[in-house]
């Protein structure tokens, strides 16, 4: 833990960093150790209470930056939503992973690993977020992806092993091109910088990014597109995601869409910041655009022919990831607010639609869609805050999507008019696909058991009441925070 | 004084039509008759007929509903309106400019409006016929009229009635083509309206042709007395328009002296009888179409409106 | 740093890029295993003479591991789940072993081409090096993606992976190397680890669309 | 005046937060429906006030919204007419819900949803920025889509509502591009800003069409109009009455403020485009009204020809104000408005008709009807002024405005283009067209639904509406009335609007002699409502009078005559579809490419004869059969991916990573 001792100057920001590392560390260990399910569910809720916690006292204290932990603007946001979906989602997967024990999905131990692998998974995000270094974020990646991996084969069944395998082995080629990145990375900054850790610092790179070799630069972004853009999911690297969705935990999925995709964009956006700097490399925003493009269209026709309905909403999440990968490559104080928010927005919702989700398929019994309709006439909290959800992913006022939506295609269409009529293409396609499903699922004649759950609604409307808060009124708090943030960006 | 004059005059005006209109369709008819080498009803048959029918007591379908009974005094109404708003044998009406060329239509409109709906109100198949068909020929002798209208109005510069003939009578008017289509638009316009010969035969009750006579299949007493009466209002208000338009001259225009009302009114029954001539003329010497063939005949009538129209547009520019 | 130090990088690194040829070329699984472990034994060598070369010892640790865990452990390892699953005789690949070669042949010119454009200035050894690891990384994924059989995937897996040790040793002075090296190391056992678990012999591939369906949950 | 109008916005949404709360009690209806009807009186009065009394624009921000610009609003008079169609329109609805709405099955899915939906309509028309603009507007689009899957369980309204809101959604984000234009990279969202920048002229005329198709796709401009008689029908009636009387009017609100305000200096060309496609929108929208047996879709498809005449009035305006005749562009201008507000009105009366009938008797279809005119006789004289007034009769209303339509057209000679000068005749033929045609429907609207006899055992069982819906259709047709004889005080309220937009306004009405609208010179053309409808009524009391003191009064029921043939089943009435027939025949074998197949067996043969009628949809097989079966297509080979193998997806990366590095090889 030389780390901790090294660059860490007052001690509440030690506390307050240290915090949201240790407290998921240690909790991690508890977990692993202590059984019966409750305690430990409950246990579980508290870490993420007291993380969370910590990630709030860097509104009002702000560690300087040190050698392997930094904390600006940027990672601010993204530590927030990390920690604050994290702290729902194990308040969420109290009560679901409860009624998964009921029904036999999952024994004992296997709740014991998982709620240790929450907390790792949460350890994992945190670093990957604040680390100030390309090699330890690029470990703490990998090890979130290996958790998810884990969680992600949970059930043991066919399919969830599938998922899981198909997840690993693509993962780890996400790992080895990103990593491949990461070395490029270094050896256009050692000449520049100098030799050892300095080298793969972000503040660092950042600040003396000027000098580097730009064909190296390059070179290195190609790979940590492809390497960590497989993490967010874009096309054609998606091929894991959606089967992870659909096989998963809810929980788990929730995190995945929510949390972990964001920070494989936020390592995007990290080396994109680096990029920009240099004049000489290449602009990484052509690039980003034609990935995100490509995602947001190449998921949007996928919606159509879902019959899963997890796996569609992970195809939405791809379709939101292009989007927002679009706005940051198209960059400039509007496109790059609009891609915060779009990201923030899209945590929130594609969690609360995942909770939604879960309730529904534990009361169907089913994550078949055809299985699934006339959910507002069985169940009208759960089948109405499902079409919020919906509503709001969709992209439709009074919901905090609209208004990200509004800025990247308006600010794009005085740009790039091309540009932004195969962006609204792709989300009027994606649109119409969602909407198709949703009516069949939430409207007509009910179909389908009609169990009930005991999971907690609560998660999934204080999400979407935030969400909606956003549509309407942005604290400015939030907003000069964001708007420092797409300054960084550039 | 010149408003109660203005009131003598309108007044007048509205009751020369009321009584001169079945007299006209007498006179038609008697001419027909005579072209057809037949002798005719009198010449005050049609006015016996009305009477009759008033003293008559009323036989009213069982399915009948109130509509039914109000719509013969609508249809009057709007029709003696529209009628009166036509100059006859002096313009500058007191109330002309309370309704223009357009309103005039509009008025007709409602006429036929209640009319096919009367034709409706019983709930027999006879009566949908005529509404049915109906509707179908008004569908386009609305807009051909309307086209005409737009046409006289491009060329006198307003819709109203008054001005159009003032308009006509000055030297500016002149020859035009546009004035000749809109003329042979008119024409059959008013041909199709008043339900003559080539396209309704009202002399006839053979069911299967019949579309105004089929309307008021149902209608019986002093309700039949109305809706015939108002059939001849429309006509002598069509042919009064003729005149007025295309025939101005004789009409008196302002500073009503009585010897030029008498020539005006003189003249106005002279374009009367060479109208309802012309009409007997016609009727006799040609053949009534099948139905569907009437769209086709006021096709035509819309398309000679519209190129009126169109070289109107076209030659104001010049 | 002297021209023979150079020469000695270059020759190993060189000799990296033609054993992965090698490996391109065998359709055979055994001996595809011993020509992976030949590779291993390169990576060593190579990872061996940076370490020294650029006077860092920690790198003989990743050498070390090279060495034993990837040219003996994985391969005998490997070796026996062959046996196991009775998969040795098999032919699996995709594409015939011409086209295969000429597409290595365009990776390798590809990836000099792209290292080419970085600037003289850069470490020349790093900079052979990186075309070198670079052509060796992508050798490994065409390997990977042309194969049905699991195993021969893994190997395309781990001599791609050797191609990032490699980079990885080639940057002078980068931290976390070792650590790297382990972790991908732990990564490689996990799949092996994985395919003997779940018997995937062929998961990877299936050709039989219709089980894969069944698997995806999206049959209706 | 308008912190009461947000202040009324305001309580509209918490009346729809409320209602979410009181659902599940037997009071909510008539709580929200009264409330609602407080609400938007107050609006209402609150917005007509700057119609009468010259008030300059009020402006205010609210610190919501995009946060950097603040949500602004604005009332200025064209804000203030619109304002005053939505609040009228919703004043009535609510009334007319209070009856209506006790006969709602699931009121929990039209009680939140009503409150918020004119709120949204409410903040449409006040918006003075982008952002407010289409947050609003699609909020309009969301809280009206609730209200439309209302009835979800009914067949046919799960697709009214998916292609009600892909085409809303589709409509917005034009609209978006079109703002996102004249908002500049900048990101100037407040129309402020945009009315201060001056487009180029490529700028405003891109924005210009944008618009069309964005707002006119809102409005049901053909083609965009597919989804209007899907998705208003299947709302309950006083929604639909909403949706098609004032929520299409928030669409050409749209519309206008771009046109005339935002996108700066019209083109020649701007014009015919917008006259064209509301000639074809006139026509067509009359043509499939004629093909409907359903009463709502009728009345949908009569909305599409009324956004039609309207949008003639628009394209007159901007060709008159292009070419610098702002007399002319204010008589057209004002036209379109009064339009505007004449449709509100009896779109209204209508669909509250329609809902009536369609609590009495639980039908639309108007085959299944017939004679209701004897068990409803008061909804049935005033869905008859209803129908009187839609079809341009005078003196009711609708003729007023299509008056002075064609008023403004006979003063489009004087422009200078010649496509101008060739186009305008023909839309004038075509607004004559669909008049007649209105006319033509109406008769058989009326006639098969409420006239004759009754065709069914509802139809026969019906019962007369409740006090409250009669209450709110009174209202309406005492409005189309004094609209129709008193046109002027109406056209002098839209002076303000004019003035604001073209800068000019048609002369003052009600000093004119016996309060008749004269709108460029007496001697040219002049309408008295007034003396009309007493001349009307003057004249037929005489008649009547006469008739019962001179002649016979005497009467005496009898079984029809019908020419010797009675047959007293109701069945061998005319039909609506054999009503329509003849017209079919004429304009749908081109238009609709109608086929009919009949079968008449031999003398002798005793099976029934047969007809069938085969109507096709060209304007949906041509552009959104091809659109749903290309995306249906695209969807089935993307999701071949699905299926893929690791090592095929493996292969994806691969080429990705190729391609890239051959992009990064190439580009230098």
């Amino acid at each position: 833990m030389n780390w901790v001792m090294s660059g860490v100057a007052s001690a509440t920001s030690f506390n307050a960093l240290s915090g949201l590392l240790l407290i998921p560390a240690g909790a991690a260990v508890l977990l692993a150790l202590l059984p019966g399910y409750r305690s430990t569910a409950r246990l579980n809720v508290a870490a993420a209470a007291l993380t969370l916690l910590c990630a709030f006292s860097l509104f009002f204290r702000r560690p300087e930056p040190g050698v392997y932990l930094l904390v600006d603007d940027l990672n601010g946001t993204f530590v927030v939503l990390t920690t604050f979906v994290g702290f729902t989602t194990s308040v969420f997967s109290l009560s679901y992973i409860g009624h998964e024990l009921e029904t036999g999905r999952l024994t004992p131990p296997f709740v014991r690993f998982y709620h240790a692998m929450y907390q790792v998974l949460m350890f994992a995000m945190n670093l990957a977020l604040i680390a100030n270094n390309i090699g330890l974020m690029w470990v703490a990646i990998e090890l979130a992806t290996l958790t998810t991996v884990m969680m992600v084969g949970i059930y043991r069944t066919h399919e969830a092993l599938e998922a899981a395998w198909k997840y690993f082995i693509l993962g780890s080629i996400g790992i080895a091109l990103a990593l491949f990145g990461t070395i490029l990375i270094y050896m256009a900054a050692r000449p520049v910088v100098s030799e050892g850790l300095d080298a793969m610092a972000w503040t660092m790179l950042v600040s003396r990014a000027g000098g580097f070799d730009a064909a190296l630069l390059d070179l290195a972004f190609v790979f940590l597109l492809l390497g960590y853009g497989t993490k967010v999911g874009l096309a054609p690297l998606h091929a894991w995601l959606p089967d992870a969705h659909a096989e998963g935990p809810t929980p788990i999925s929730a995190v995945l869409s929510g949390l972990l995709l964001n920070v494989a964009l936020y390592a995007l956006l990290r080396f994109k910041m680096v990029l920009a700097a240099n004049s000489a490399a290449l602009a990484p925003g052509p690039l980003m655009v034609t990935l995100g493009l490509l995602s947001l269209v190449f998921a949007a026709f996928m919606l159509y022919r879902r019959r899963d309905i997890k796996r569609m909403f992970a195809y939405s999440s791809i379709e939101h990831m292009g989007i927002i990968t679009f706005a940051f490559g198209m960059g400039g104080p509007l496109a790059n607010f609009a891609g915060l928010l779009h990201m923030t927005m899209h945590s929130l919702t594609k969690s609360a639609i995942f909770f939604a989700v879960g309730h529904v398929a534990q009361v169907k019994g089913t994550q078949r869609i055809a299985d699934m309709g006339g959910l507002t006439e069985t169940h009208p909290v759960l089948g109405w805050g499902l079409i919020l959800g919906v509503v709001a992913i969709a992209g439709l006022p009074p919901l905090g999507i609209f208004m990200s939506e509004f800025l990247v295609v308006s600010s794009t269409f005085a740009r790039a008019p091309l540009l932004a009529l195969v962006l609204v293409f792709g989300i009027l396609v994606g649109f119409a696909a969602l909407l198709l499903r949703l009516n069949s699922i939430a409207f007509g004649a009910p179909r389908g058991p009609n169990g009930r759950t005991n999971a907690s609604y609560v998660p999934m409307f204080a999400h979407l009441a935030l969400v909606l808060l956003a549509g309407i009124y942005l604290p400015p708090a939030l907003v000069a925070w964001f708007e420092n943030v797409a300054k960084l960006l550039g | 004084m010149v408003l109660i004059r203005d009131f003598a005059v309108q007044g007048a005006q509205m009751l020369l039509v009321l009584t001169l209109a079945p007299l006209f369709t007498a006179y038609v008819r008697k001419v027909k008759a005579r072209l057809l080498r037949r002798r005719g009803p009198s010449l005050i048959q049609p006015y016996r007929d009305l009477a009759r029918l008033m003293r008559k007591e009323v036989v009213l379908a069982e399915s009948a509903s109130w509509l039914f009974r109000v719509c013969p005094y609508l249809i009057f109404a709007a029709t003696w309106v529209a009628a009166s708003l036509v100059p006859t044998f002096r313009t500058g009406l007191l109330f002309s400019w309370s309704a223009d060329l357009i309103a005039i239509i509009a008025l007709l409109g409602s006429a036929r409006f209640f009319l096919a709906l009367a034709g409706l109100d019983v709930g027999t198949s006879f009566g949908g016929i005529g509404s049915s068909r109906e509707v179908m020929i008004a569908s386009l002798a609305e807009p051909a009229m309307l086209m005409i209208v737009f046409t006289l109005a491009l060329i006198a510069g307003s819709t109203q009635l008054s001005t159009i003939a003032a308009f006509m009578t000055s030297a500016e008017a002149g020859l035009r083509v546009s004035l000749a289509l809109g003329l042979v638009g008119l024409i059959m316009v008013a041909i199709a309206e008043n339900g003559r010969i080539p396209i309704d035969n009202p002399a006839t009750h053979l069911e299967l042709t019949m579309v105004h006579e089929a309307m008021v299949l149902e209608y019986s007493g002093r309700h039949l007395a109305l809706i015939e009466l108002s059939a001849s209002l429309k006509l002598i208000l069509y042919v009064s328009l003729l005149a007025c338009l295309f025939l101005p001259w004789g009409i008196e225009s302002a500073g009503a002296s009585p010897p030029t009302l008498v020539i005006g009114l003189v003249a106005y029954l002279g374009k009367l009888a060479l109208g309802g001539f012309l009409l007997a003329l016609f009727e006799t010497s040609i053949a009534k179409m099948r139905v569907f063939r009437v769209p086709e005949f006021l096709g035509a009538a819309l398309m000679l409106g519209l190129l009126a129209t169109l070289l109107r547009f076209v030659s104001a520019s010049f | 740093m002297s021209s023979i130090n150079f020469d000695i990088a270059h020759l190993l690194a060189g000799s990296l890029v033609l054993v992965s040829f090698l490996e391109l070329y065998q359709d055979r699984l055994y001996a595809l295993l011993n020509v992976y472990a030949v590779h291993a034994l390169a990576l060593a060598a190579s990872v061996g003479w940076q370490a020294f070369a650029q006077d860092a010892p920690h790198l003989y640790v990743t050498a070390g591991i090279a060495l034993v865990f990837k040219a003996v452990v994985i391969p005998v390892a490997l070796h026996r789940m062959i046996v196991r699953l009775g998969i040795h005789r098999e032919i699996e690949k995709v594409v015939g072993v011409g086209p295969v070669m000429l597409a290595g042949i365009g990776l390798v010119a590809l990836s000099m081409v792209v290292i080419l454009r970085v600037t003289q200035e850069a470490d020349p050894l790093a900079r052979e090096d990186l075309a070198f690891a670079l052509s060796v990384i992508l050798l490994g994924l065409l390997m990977m993606v042309t194969r049905r059989n699991a195993v021969s995937q893994v190997v395309g897996f781990m001599s791609l992976e050797n191609g990032l040790v490699l980079a990885a040793t080639g940057a002078k002075g980068m931290p976390l190397v070792v650590e790297i090296s382990v972790a991908f190391s732990v990564l490689i056992a996990f799949i092996v680890i994985g395919i003997f678990l779940f018997r995937i012999r062929e998961r990877f591939d299936t050709v039989d669309v219709q089980a894969l369906d069944r698997f995806r949950g999206e049959h209706s | 005046m308008l912190t009461v109008i947000l202040a009324c916005a305001a309580a509209l949404l918490a009346l729809a937060a409320f209602a979410v709360v009181i659902v599940r009690y037997a009071a909510a209806t008539p709580i929200i429906y009264g409330m609602t009807m407080i609400v938007t009186a107050i609006s209402l009065a609150a917005a007509a006030t700057p119609l009468f009394g010259a008030e300059p624009a009020a402006m205010r921000t609210l610190p919501l919204g995009l946060p950097w610009l603040g949500a602004h609003f604005r009332l200025d008079a064209l804000s203030a007419f619109f304002l005053v169609v939505v609040d009228l329109g919703a004043l009535c609805a609510s009334l007319f819900a209070l009856g209506y709405g006790t006969h709602e099955q699931a009121p929990q899915r039209v009680l939140p949803f009503y409150p918020a939906f004119l709120a949204g309509m409410t903040l449409v028309v006040i918006a003075d920025d982008a952002f407010a603009f289409l947050f609003s507007w699609e909020f309009m689009s969301l809280s009206s889509w609730a209200l439309v899957m209302a009835h979800h369980r009914e067949p046919g309204n799960a697709r009214a509502g998916y292609v009600y809101l892909t085409m809303a959604s589709f409509g917005t984000l034009l609209l978006l591009l079109a703002f996102g234009l004249l908002a500049g990279p900048g990101g100037h969202y407040s129309f402020e800003q945009m009315r201060a920048a001056h487009p180029s002229a490529a700028l405003g005329a891109l924005a210009l069409v944008l618009s069309l198709i964005g707002a006119g796709s809102k409005a049901g401009v053909v083609p965009l109009h597919v989804w209007l008689p899907l998705a208003h029908p299947a709302a309950p009636s006083h929604v639909s009455a909403l949706m098609s009387g004032v929520m299409t009017k928030v669409a050409v609100y749209g519309f206008i403020r771009i046109a005339f305000e935002l996108a700066g200096a019209p083109a020649w060309w701007w014009s015919m485009l917008v006259l064209a496609l509301g000639g074809v929108t006139a026509v067509m929208g009359v043509l499939y009204a004629l093909m409907q047996h359903d009463l709502k879709r009728l009345l949908a498809y009569h909305t599409v020809e009324n956004i039609g005449i309207i949008f003639i009035g628009l394209g007159l305006a901007l060709a008159f104000k292009t070419y610098a005749m702002p007399f002319a562009a204010a008589l057209a201008f004002t036209a379109a408005l009064l339009h505007v507000f004449n449709h509100s009105l009896f779109k209204s009366l209508l669909f509250f008709g329609a809902g009536a009938v369609l609590t009495a008797t639980g039908e639309r279809d108007m085959e299944r009807l017939g004679g209701l005119i004897h068990r409803m006789p008061q909804t049935a004289f005033l869905v008859l002024v209803g129908c009187a007034a839609i079809s341009a009769l005078p003196p009711l209303n609708g003729f007023v405005s299509e008056w002075l339509t064609f008023q403004a057209i006979l003063l489009s000679p004087q422009l200078p283009t010649w496509g101008l000068k060739l186009l305008v005749p023909a839309i004038g033929a075509m607004l004559a067209l669909s008049a007649a045609l209105a006319a033509a429907c109406f008769v058989k609207a009326y006639g098969v639904t409420f006239l004759g006899r009754p065709r069914t055992g509802a139809a026969e069982a019906a019962k007369e509406t409740d006090r409250f819906s009669l209450v709110a259709m009174i209202a309406l047709s005492a409005f189309c009335l004094i609209v129709g004889i008193v046109p002027g005080v109406f056209i002098d309220a839209l002076a303000p609007v004019s003035s604001s937009l073209i800068g000019a306004h048609m002369p003052p009405q009600i000093g004119a002699q016996w309060l008749s609208i004269v709108p460029i010179a007496a001697s040219r053309s002049s309408y008295d409502g007034l003396l009309v409808f007493l001349f009307m009524v003057i004249s037929g009391a005489l008649a009547a009078t006469a008739i019962h003191r001179l002649a016979s009064d005497r009467l005496r029921r009898a079984p029809a005559w019908d020419c010797g043939y009675p047959d007293l089943s109701p069945v061998t009435q005319y039909t609506a579809a054999s009503f329509a027939q003849p017209i079919r025949r004429v304009f749908g074998s081109l238009v609709f490419r109608a086929r009919e197949y009949g079968e008449m067996p031999p003398p002798g043969d005793v099976r029934p004869a047969s007809l069938k009628v085969e109507i096709s949809d060209l304007i949906w097989d041509a552009v959104y059969a091809p659109i749903a079966s290309g995306i249906g297509v695209a969807a089935d080979r993307l999701n071949r991916l699905q299926f893929l193998t690791i090592r095929q997806f493996l292969s994806l990366v691969f080429g990705a990573l190729v391609i890239l590095l051959l992009v990064l090889a190439i580009w230098s």
